[in-house]
């Protein structure tokens, strides 16, 4: 059954961000505010930088501002001047990776004014940008959310999101994938990964991503084979899985922006998964200092060691 | 393109006898890069070094690949060879074909496929070697030395009276460890006091010693030549410096109920105490854990009767940090207890010998407080229980040693000698007495030592019964022991007066600790290893540490004093030099690839990481990146392991190197 | 030629050229997902959603090799990949924006240099182009001069009919084969209308305005406002009908490898990154604004050509929602 | 050749990724002592296991390892003081990854071998290529990488036949 998901409480939200960056860009609060703003196609956003006191008036915040604008914060994106204090809007979901990329120095606090946006979901891939938001076309990370309202934030707008209950997909996907013989789940995997492209959308969306060399770039040593064929495609995913576990905070970016409709974030979510399970470690919520793959405990589970 | 040596080593036999040596080479010449390939009966020896040193020269060789035992072995022969002929060391890699091929596996055919393999994946590997310029780094002429035994004693004396600063480290008040406990020494019988004290006094006095009695290690930072040393010298209670030794607030202590450990439980000490009266330095500690004052805050008897004031209850631990470029571990040994199982220990115990539930069933280091001229008893050995003379006495060897049901298999080594010790100071006490000593082997080489072991038998009288104790019990006044002589195939059974067990060696307890304080490797008993089992024998694996006494293995005094010598003498070869060249395999940072996540930083165990600032020429801040003190690293890898960019390398392990032999297989 | 091909009769032509040995290459579901690709059975092809790569990959595959070495010894052999091997393959149900970029790939594969892998798949290959009756806001074909039906590029092109079926038309020589060679399943046109094409709604763009003003503006402020959202991946030369650029990877060990060729974008950094570590195009905004330039200026230079067919897909699928139909549009108005 | 016959022929190749300090000078052991193993173990040697990158192994399969033994000094004993901590919990992870791929974990040992127990590499060894053995060879990753995307795909039978030959 088709339910729809009430996103009236965006009208709001885009007044009391247009309000807010006006009156920190005319303040002088922040150098430049990264937002969303309507794009041509019917229903679409895009980022967006604005500088200037006058433009807050493009910024709008719906159902269709999918991106987790964090990637433009990171070294790997120079274009975006970082000078100066930078606003930026942020859902629940982006500030988690903002957390993380704090946690391993890749911005201060100190020198972002966070936005944040009390968020009712947002549409999955497969649906079109003017689509209503229903239980059907909603994005798979928001059936799990767990931070509708973003906290810690420099502003964020006095509004409620109301979310029905939905049934967790990835969580069931995973299930299902871990019950299969291990030979079924190679196919499967090998099935998705061949349709690859190494177009790189999953690595240059993340927020994560932020290595100015990609390893999977070199070729002194060729860790990882670079041409978009199926055992390429594979190592290249599985390493992409191991460099994001313990980070990724699960923005979905890499999933929502693949061309190929490859379930990257099931890896990130099974990922997310065991170092729960194993060392009761949840990416983004605070910044930590080391994560779980930086760190040990003398008492850390072995039983698969001989 | 290279031009790749490979020298495929015959070992004698070792490794021809299953490898097909000339085949290894004749297929390993048509590898790749491959330029000269040949075999030799042992690379190692002169003529083989030779062999190698001019075919790197005739044959232009850009790298060198020999193929013979493991690098563990003979890898430093090699690259010194590789060097002398105008190679940089780091371009000469050794193939293990003997350890992990010839010596384990019997098929010829395989063996050889196998080590053709193995040949072929270390060319591939040296093929992206690159050239590692050696790093010096600066040597502080200090050192350390942990123990105050006879061994700590011995290392510390050496070392100073070369002229370098010596800082001392005891964890009891007082130094002498054991050595000072004994009665009288074997083969020799002199009094071990006698010999003993003179030297614990010139540690006292020797004006570049500085001693720390009553302190723990704890922690150690750095690098051979440059270890920052943090000693907790723990609260005495009494200044050091104000004390003149004069004992007058140990005989006014009101609390001397407190059983004294240095007489193995025999006599009482007072709270305030030293532990004997020779002890150094003559400075008294307050045991806190029983004094009145400190238990009820009532008391201060010591503080008032003490006339230089030395006497102070609010003295703290204090943390000393001390700059040293050697270390010597000379932590000495504990006697394994069979009284109870020690907790997560692998050893067994027994429980059949009543030791701790018999009051007159001993061990050996009590025997020689008994015997002691300045033990509890005046040097009489009486019983326990009732102060009586034993007129019978056994003596039970290996307890613990050697016996792999009970979880030690080694031999302790000093136990046949001493028990013989023990039983001819028994009969020079005990005229009419009569020792008997079960045995399983007597093992009695060293000089002088047989004849000392038959002096016991020929001369004092003891009954050696070959043979293990099955049970004993007491049973009036006497314990009966029963056993078996396996010489003769008959029961034995006697009632003895008294029992002495010859318990085996083991570690100090806390060994563990310490070593991962230090960053060295230790057995499964506990024992440090050394570096090489022949020879390097008192070196740790981690460079700058060395190893003096019963800490690395069961040993004498002739021994100990020779290997804290040893020891001494390899501070010396390190402090002769003003820099030290280190081994450069350590990480380096592409600055380029560096985006200064510091994950590197979080995970290196040396804290070897710093930041860095890369500037433009205009001085603008371009980045912050990861930068490795080539001093300070250990070599480990783990922060290329642990960098997403891989932008820090570990020079010698490299990706490339390490992905061609991937690739080779 | 004109001709109907009947519903039944199309699928029978799929499964005729299938069990004579030819390679069908028709949008197909791929692990869930609308690709080219051969069909192993004509029951497979799915002719209602756009597939999500274009056909150019039959002519000038994702990755393929070129050339093996073995090193045995000091010997070292090198084995060509020969072209002749390739085999006979019928594209059916190319869309008029897939088809019509393939003569515009011509030229640039045939030109100075004539890249045999391109031209003998090319030779090889037969084009059932399929005229589109829907779109979405994304389709621009018209706004390029291109139409929803537009034959360009296709050997033999259908047209759906009121009632079901195709009309067919043949425009070459390799059309005519086909038809020629399967006349029992094709018919005389029946006269039934043809369903009303789609409607692209982007207004056309006035290329040769577009044009001018790329010339003169090579260095323009405004190209950071256009690209400063763009991540730098390459989903929009990879999923593009007409972007052909590639780079050639040694892949192997020591001992045996491939010598690979295979698709690159200009929106990587990697691209025109030299080995002395300096970036000519060190910014994403110059490497976006080579995406345009090539499009709508060089390949025009030098082939007279536009190379953009307008179907829209690296609008739907950019991850930051750039639009190239609005920005050449507001280049066309500047 | 019937299956299970082919199995028994089945020569599997392991590597096994060891540090230098314990697990390589154990298997130095076993060798000093004379013990006997398969001989289908190729040995890696690594300062630590701390220096272990999981693409090694991925890599190993990729270059047609049937099993991977990764092996370093106990807790401890590291002689970097904490490689081998960190080591762990990145295979603990890296493991669970391979596995939801697909990987059979079967093929993957971790074990912790110190300089003194020569007898336990022995086993670990042994272990490892008898059970890799009866799992027969991993064609997983071979078969990937014999994979082509269609349109690069050669399929003409006597260009496979001179690829297979190869």
């Amino acid at each position: 059954m088709t339910n729809t998901i009430d996103t009236s409480i965006y009208v709001a939200i885009t007044e009391a961000i247009q309000g807010e960056v006006r009156r920190i860009l005319s303040e002088g609060n922040v150098s430049a505010v990264i937002g969303y703003a309507a794009a041509r196609r019917k229903g679409s956003a895009q980022p967006t930088v604005i500088v200037q006191p006058d433009d807050a008036e493009k910024l709008i915040f719906s159902a269709a501002c999918v991106n987790n604008l964090a990637v433009y914060l990171t070294k790997a994106k120079k274009e975006i001047p970082k000078t100066g204090k930078i606003g930026i809007v942020v859902k629940g979901c982006d500030l988690k990776a903002l957390v993380g990329l704090m946690g391993e120095s890749q911005l201060k606090r100190e020198d972002l004014y966070l936005i944040g946006v009390p968020c009712a979901g947002v549409l999955a891939s497969t649906a079109q940008p003017a689509q209503p938001l229903t239980s059907d076309t909603i994005a798979p990370k928001c059936r799990e959310c767990d931070a509708r309202l973003p906290t810690g934030c420099d502003f964020v707008p006095d509004q409620q999101p109301v979310i029905p209950e939905l049934e967790r997909r990835y969580s069931a996907e995973i299930a299902r994938l871990e019950a299969m013989p291990p030979a079924e789940r190679w196919a499967y995997w090998k099935e998705q990964f061949k349709k690859c492209i190494k177009c790189y959308a999953c690595r240059q969306v993340c927020p994560f991503c932020f290595c100015e060399q990609c390893l999977c770039d070199r070729n002194k040593p060729q860790m990882v084979e670079t041409t978009p064929r199926p055992a390429g495609n594979a190592a290249w995913h599985i390493v992409r899985g191991m460099h994001l576990a313990g980070r990724c905070a699960g923005c979905a970016e890499c999933e929502r922006v693949c061309p190929m409709d490859i379930p990257l974030n099931l890896l990130n979510r099974k990922m997310a998964k065991e170092l729960k399970e194993l060392y009761n470690y949840e990416a983004g919520f605070e910044m930590q200092e080391k994560g779980p793959l930086a760190t040990y405990d003398e008492k850390d589970d072995q039983s698969f060691i001989k | 393109m290279s031009r790749i040596g490979v020298f495929i080593c015959h070992c004698g036999e070792n490794i021809s006898r299953t490898v097909d040596v000339e085949r290894v080479a004749a297929l390993v010449g048509t590898l790749p890069g491959v330029a000269f390939s040949t075999d030799y009966k042992y690379m190692c020896s002169d003529p083989g070094q030779g062999l190698l040193k001019k075919a790197i020269q005739e044959q232009r060789l850009s790298h060198v690949v020999v193929a013979a035992c493991s690098p563990r072995m003979h890898e430093k022969t090699f690259r010194k060879a590789v060097e002398s002929a105008g190679l940089n060391p780091f371009l000469c890699e050794m193939a293990n074909i003997r350890e992990h091929c010839s010596w384990v596996h019997e098929d010829r055919d395989e063996a050889t496929a196998k080590a053709v393999e193995i040949v072929g994946m270390m060319v591939e590997r040296v093929k992206k070697n690159r050239v590692l310029p050696t790093i010096t780094v600066p040597v502080t002429k200090r050192s350390l030395v942990i123990g105050g035994g006879i061994a700590g004693i011995q290392a510390a004396l050496d070392i100073a009276d070369a002229g370098h600063e010596v800082v001392l480290v005891e964890r009891e008040p007082s130094i002498g460890g054991h050595m000072a406990q004994l009665s009288e020494t074997f083969p020799t019988l002199d009094c071990s006091q006698c010999i003993m004290t003179p030297k614990m006094v010139d540690v006292a006095n020797h004006p570049k010693i500085t001693l720390y009695t009553y302190a723990e290690i704890e922690q150690v930072e750095g690098y051979i030549g440059n270890f920052q040393v943090t000693v907790r010298k723990k609260a005495r209670s009494v200044d050091e410096d104000k004390c003149t030794g004069c004992g007058v607030c140990m005989t006014k202590c009101p609390q001397k109920k407190i059983p004294n450990t240095f007489d193995r439980n025999l006599g009482m000490r007072p709270a305030i105490y030293v532990p004997f009266p020779q002890a150094v330095p003559n400075t008294p500690v307050i045991d806190r854990e029983n004094c009145t004052k400190f238990k009820t805050g009532k008391c201060g008897v010591c503080q008032k009767v003490c006339g230089p004031g030395a006497v102070d209850y609010e003295q703290e631990d204090q943390l000393i940090v001390e700059p040293v470029g050697a270390i010597v571990v000379a932590t000495g040994f504990d006697l394994y207890s069979i009284e109870e199982k020690p907790k997560g220990s692998p050893i067994k115990g027994y429980g059949e010998f009543g030791h701790g539930k018999i009051p007159d069933v001993i061990d050996g280091m009590t025997f020689e407080r008994l015997a002691s001229a300045s033990g509890p008893t005046g040097g009489k050995i009486l019983r326990p229980s009732d102060g009586r003379e034993p007129k019978q006495i056994v003596f039970i060897q290996c307890v613990g040693s050697r016996a792999r049901e009970k979880g030690i298999s080694y031999c302790s080594k000093i136990c046949c000698m001493y028990t013989a010790k023990h039983t001819m100071l028994y009969h020079h006490k005990v005229h009419d007495g009569q020792a008997y000593v079960f045995f399983m082997d007597a093992r009695t080489p060293g000089k002088s030592y047989d004849e000392f072991w038959r002096r016991s038998i020929e001369e004092e009288e003891a009954v050696y019964i070959r043979g293990m104790v099955s049970r004993l019990y007491q049973k009036g006044d006497k314990i009966v022991v029963m056993g078996s002589d396996i010489a003769v195939g008959v029961q034995v059974e006697i009632e003895a007066d008294m029992v002495v067990l010859a318990t085996a060696v083991q570690p100090q307890k806390g060994a563990d600790t310490l070593a991962q304080k230090l960053g060295i490797s230790y057995d499964k008993y506990h024992f440090y290893s050394e570096a090489h089992a022949k020879l390097r024998p008192v070196e740790c694996a981690t460079a700058g540490i060395y190893l003096a006494g019963a800490c690395q293995g069961p040993k004498d005094i002739p021994d100990t004093v020779s290997q804290a010598s040893a020891a001494a003498a390899k501070v010396m070869t390190l402090f002769a030099k003003d820099k030290l060249e280190r081994e450069p395999i350590v990480a380096r940072v592409r600055e380029a690839g560096c985006v200064g996540c510091f994950y590197c930083q979080k995970v290196c165990p040396y804290g070897a990481v710093e930041e860095k600032e890369i500037r433009d020429r205009q001085g603008n801040l371009v980045k912050v990146v990861a930068y490795v003190n080539p001093g300070v690293c250990g070599g480990c890898g783990t922060c290329q392991a642990t960098c997403p960019s891989k932008s820090v390398e570990l020079d010698g392990y490299t990706d490339e190197q390490i992905v061609a032999m991937i690739e080779a297989l | 030629m004109q001709k109907y091909l009947s519903q039944q009769n199309f699928i029978a032509l799929l499964s005729k050229l299938i069990s004579d040995g030819k390679r069908v290459v028709a949008p197909r579901l791929d692990a869930g997902t609308p690709l080219y690709g051969p069909l192993a059975d004509s029951a497979g092809i799915v002719l209602d959603q756009l597939p999500r790569r274009s056909a150019k990959e039959t002519f000038f595959p994702v990755c393929e090799d070129i050339m093996s070495y073995d090193k045995v010894g000091q010997q070292v052999t090198l084995t060509n990949v020969t072209p002749a091997s390739f085999p006979e393959t019928i594209l059916v149900g190319g869309r008029p924006c897939d088809a019509a970029a393939i003569p515009v790939l011509d030229a640039v594969f045939s030109w100075d240099y004539k890249d045999e892998f391109f031209l003998e798949r090319r030779r090889k290959t037969t084009i059932i182009g399929l005229s589109c009756t829907q779109a979405d806001d994304a389709c621009f074909c018209t706004a390029v001069g291109l139409s929803p039906a537009d034959h360009k590029g296709s050997d033999l092109f259908l047209t759906p009919v009121e009632g079901g079926g195709y009309a067919c038309e043949t425009f070459t020589e390799k059309g005519e084969a086909l038809v020629n060679g399967n006349r029992d399943l094709f018919a005389e046109p029946n006269g039934a209308q043809a369903l009303p094409p789609a409607e692209p709604q982007v207004e056309k763009f006035d290329l040769k305005k577009v044009k001018a003003w790329l010339d003169d503006h090579f260095e323009d402020s405004a190209w950071d406002g256009i690209a400063v959202r763009c991540v730098g991946c390459g989903a929009c030369a990879f999923l593009c009908p007409a972007c052909h650029c590639f780079d050639i990877v040694d892949e192997g060990t020591e001992k045996t490898g491939k010598r690979r060729k295979c698709w690159d974008a200009c929106g990587f950094w990697k691209f025109t990154h030299h080995a002395s570590g300096h970036n000519p195009r060190d910014l994403q905004p110059k490497r976006y604004r080579n995406r345009i330039m090539h499009k709508f200026k060089y390949y025009d230079d030098k082939f007279g050509q536009t190379l953009c067919t307008g179907c829209g897909r690296c609008i739907r699928f950019c991850p930051v929602g750039i639009d190239i139909a609005t920005i050449v549009s507001e280049i066309g108005k500047k | 050749m019937p299956m299970e016959e082919q199995m028994h022929s089945f020569e599997p190749k392991i590597i096994a990724f060891v540090c230098t300090w314990c697990t390589y000078a154990g298997a130095d052991l076993a060798g000093t002592s004379r013990m006997q193993y398969p001989a289908n173990v190729r040995v890696l040697k690594f300062p630590c296991t701390g220096r272990i990158d999981p693409v090694f192994i991925l890599k190993a399969f990729q270059q047609g390892a049937d099993g991977v033994l990764v092996s370093g000094c106990h807790p401890g004993d590291c002689h970097y003081i904490a490689g081998n901590f960190h080591a762990r919990r990145r295979f603990a992870v890296f493991r669970k990854l391979l596995e939801f791929v697909g990987v059979d974990l079967g093929r993957l040992q971790f074990s912790w071998v110190s300089a003194a127990e020569g007898g336990k590499w022995v086993e670990m060894v042994t272990d490892l290529t008898e059970r890799v053995r009866g799992m027969g060879p991993m064609r997983d990753f071979e078969e990937l990488a014999l994979e082509e995307q269609w349109s690069g795909a050669i399929t003409t039978p006597e260009l496979q036949e001179a690829y297979d030959s190869i």
